[in-house]
């Protein structure tokens, strides 16, 4: 059976685990994010796709990421991430500058089994400079005409929340189709959901046009307000409340320890 | 007038008459700006400019994952972007990353987002940035987000076209900056000591006009209460508009 | 407005035009095709992504293919494309043979705004041989490892049937996303429907994750059964008694001048 | 025992255990073996292989348009494939477009649909003809839709391991079939006559081995019915299981 406890579905979440995630808007697996710290994940290479806010400092603070690949962090109107930018001063974490598009292309050319992308812009870029990974060509199509490469992104796991799937392991994630090329792009996927529903979502075109098949599926565990403190868009609103005192409180290593007794270690979270 | 009246103003005017213009999160002036453009075009009758406020799911049309702005932008389908720099410097390039050597970074930027990308295949970006000082405009960047111009050969078919701060607007043509007007209650000597570029300026730099009365009513009115449903604390703010009568 | 009539919705479909149009799982515009014959469109450059059968057989019998551009042209069970098949031996197309993920793949360099696209395969095979527009390079990722660069393919209009639109030129595609990037690659985009419903498709969620955002959209006209005598999946089956008929009449050139008369021109069809 | 039943429960042993297996369309006894091996999985209680039937969405998972089938492939998630060819060589090469002068030919087939790629990428790809003939098995294609095999230092996951046809199974290593078995009712002797290419053979040929009654029994009874959901006419004539008792 596909579906689990939150604990069991994220075992195959291994340290040193190259781990892919969504932006907020595509749903944050914050219940699953606090798991993993609990369990003490290490070696992390998170690659947020293709920003993050809460979760990447969150991890980060927490010491379960070695490298980090993302075209941003920040929390957004509450300013900057505080452990993400106290990781990078303080050279704690290899960080992988990306800009988003990039990511995107990355992780469609591992969907799509060939070896690279290409991608125009960047020429002239550090974010490009600093990436020995891109390389450089002169388009074949073109006349002097430079283009980016960029090799495949195989992540080994993709780890998401959405709002409902089925018994058969179908994941139901609407618009937010980011989250089905992460899933074919990752060797297993990890979903989080809100609930589990009787139908099968495949069955009706109406909902099957927004569903990730099962097939791609490895396990799903419920877990209800799975993205909070983050939202989960047309479900719940972010706590921007309880995302103020995180920024408060993470804005030093101590107040970052009180925060993972608080409200990740406790379980206070709910 | 309030100064985000006047700087919404001088951005609908940069923005022209284009099919689409798209505003990034958090840029309550910009999409402002963009809003107001939208108005106009209604009453006009043109049905243009669609706008598109990112990370308002209904304000965007996007069905096709986070990959599709992007994609959107490549087909040329985006006609105006805004983009903006913790350093912004003379060449038009932006650093969004880090200030101090990369190995050993004194400060850190949240990250380039799409800015490496769009910066070179968005036709009008408008550079946005409300602190003018010598310490966000700065001789040359630490750190290349994206660059403002590239080589002949190199794909390009986007890039800025014009710099809007809380005092002046700059045009952006060749590589290099020229001030175009200096906003009400400002001077063309304190541009100079708060902007650590080098630019270009006429011999009479004119005073950037003020939004006509037509203008600031249309702002006030349709365009706040538009605006209420993505930013209600900015709509409140300067407007004075109540977000919950008018958001569903 | 954008709806509006079947007849003024084809008018970017010019003689010379390259159009792209789906397989037929994916919703044909068959009474689109057929007005287009009527109209006399000449000379087009015809790209059925990534298959095509009737559709493909009734526009090059008609006259209206200069150049086509798939994977493969065929009744099915009811055997060869005839008119195809005589086009072929008697050399009055171009023929451009593609593979199936080769289109796709072109389609997605265009929604991307790149200028290639590399795919697996093809080393070797005879397709390749003739596809002087496709490139192999030695990919830079690899070592002595040959991969096949496909040029970006932008076609002037891309044609499509869909169960629904709403006011705002949404359409409904459900899980035939090929039409999403159809239309994203093509310059423009003219779809037919079964009907226009009231409701705004992007304001739900659950309908939202199947559309074709209108801003896509040129023109949207209704055109009840307008796939017939093709299937519309999940909507109705394919018309196998007429499609019968028209693979015996197909047979010969006078046969299919025949059924041109009855059911083109004379709009029969219904 | 009918002949689909034969070749059926043939490729189902070639099929083995693996965890998908996708089937193209107007593929009934391809379909029939695929059925086979996951009723043979289910009743072991693996629960698998998955079995893809395209063309019907019922019998899909597909939800990213029709790429998905490819993509699922680049990605290493298809195990098992079927392709057959208008001519079929020695070497393993199939022709699904033409015979005769690629400028004027004088045959048409429709096209290589994906053969010029699944080949490629597919670790199992099983080549099913039921015409056995010199018409059909020739020395060398007029047209290679797919290379049976490639140079070392290309890129090929997958690749034919079998050619079944209506007299015999040949498996297929290293550039060249060998007769593996001849169907009851058939000899050595008139697969060399109706064969057009030259093939290896050990010095005795088995006969393929008949279904044992547990499988008939399988086919026939719950591989039957779910194949009238997608073949009704098949499964009516093979089996004589009626689709409208069963599909809904």
């Amino acid at each position: 059976m596909i579906e689990t406890t939150l604990e069991e579905a994220l075992a195959p979440i291994a340290d040193g685990c190259m781990l892919v995630v969504p932006r907020e808007v595509a749903g944050v697996p914050m219940a699953a994010t606090r798991a993993l710290i609990r369990r003490g994940v290490k070696n992390l290479h998170l690659i947020a796709l293709p920003t993050s806010s809460l979760q990447a400092d969150i991890l980060i603070g927490a010491g379960c990421v070695a490298t980090l690949e993302t075209s941003a962090v920040s929390l957004g109107e509450l300013g900057p991430a505080p452990r993400f930018n106290a990781a990078i001063t303080g050279g704690t974490i290899v960080m992988k500058d990306a800009t988003c598009p990039a990511l995107h292309a990355a992780l469609q050319a591992a969907e799509k089994g060939v070896p690279f992308m290409p991608l125009r812009g960047l020429i002239g870029s550090d974010v490009l400079k600093y990436r020995d990974d891109w390389k450089v060509i002169d388009s074949p199509f073109g006349n002097d005409d430079p283009i980016v490469l960029l090799p495949a992104l195989k992540p080994d796991v993709a780890l998401l929340h959405a709002p409902m799937a089925d018994r058969f392991g179908n994941v139901w994630i609407g618009r937010q189709r980011e989250l089905v090329t992460m899933a074919h792009a990752a060797t297993r996927t990890i979903a989080t959901v809100e609930k589990i529903v009787d139908n099968d979502l495949l069955a009706d075109p109406l909902t099957a046009a927004g569903t990730l098949p099962g097939f791609y599926v490895e396990t799903v565990a419920v877990a209800e307000r799975g993205a909070w403190p983050l939202p989960l868009p047309d479900h719940y609103a972010a706590d921007a409340e309880h995302l103020a005192l995180y920024a408060k409180m993470a804005a030093t290593a101590e107040g970052f320890t009180d925060y993972l007794d608080r409200y990740v270690h406790e379980k206070r979270a709910a | 007038m309030r100064d985000e009246e006047l700087l919404a103003d001088v951005i609908t005017r940069l923005i022209g008459d284009v099919r689409h213009v798209a505003v990034g999160n958090a840029s309550p002036i910009p999409a402002t700006a963009a809003l107001l453009a939208r108005a106009r075009g209604r009453l006009q009758g043109v049905g243009r400019p669609y706008v598109s406020l990112l990370g308002s799911a209904k304000h965007t049309f996007w069905t096709d994952g986070g990959r599709e702005l992007f994609d959107c932008a490549g087909q040329g389908r985006i006609d105006v972007f805004f983009l903006s720099g913790g350093q912004i410097d003379g060449h038009g390039n932006i650093n969004l990353v880090e200030i101090g050597p990369h190995d050993h970074p004194k400060v850190r930027f949240p990250g380039s987002f799409g800015s490496a990308y769009l910066y070179f295949v968005v036709p009008k970006v408008i550079l946005f940035r409300t602190e003018h000082s010598r310490r966000t405009l700065v001789p040359q960047v630490d750190f290349i987000s994206a660059p403002g111009a590239s080589d002949p050969n190199v794909f390009r078919t986007g890039g800025p076209i014009a710099l809007v701060t809380n005092r002046c607007l700059f045009s952006f043509k060749d590589g290099r900056f020229t001030l175009d007007s200096v906003h009400p209650g400002h001077t063309v000597e304190e541009v100079i000591e708060h902007t650590g570029f080098d630019f270009d300026r006429p011999k009479d730099v004119p005073t950037t006009a003020a939004p006509s009365a037509e203008t600031l009513a249309l702002m006030r009115g349709d365009v706040a209460r538009e605006l209420a449903g993505v930013y209600p604390h900015f709509a409140r703010q300067v407007f004075g508009v109540a977000a919950d009568a008018f958001a569903k």
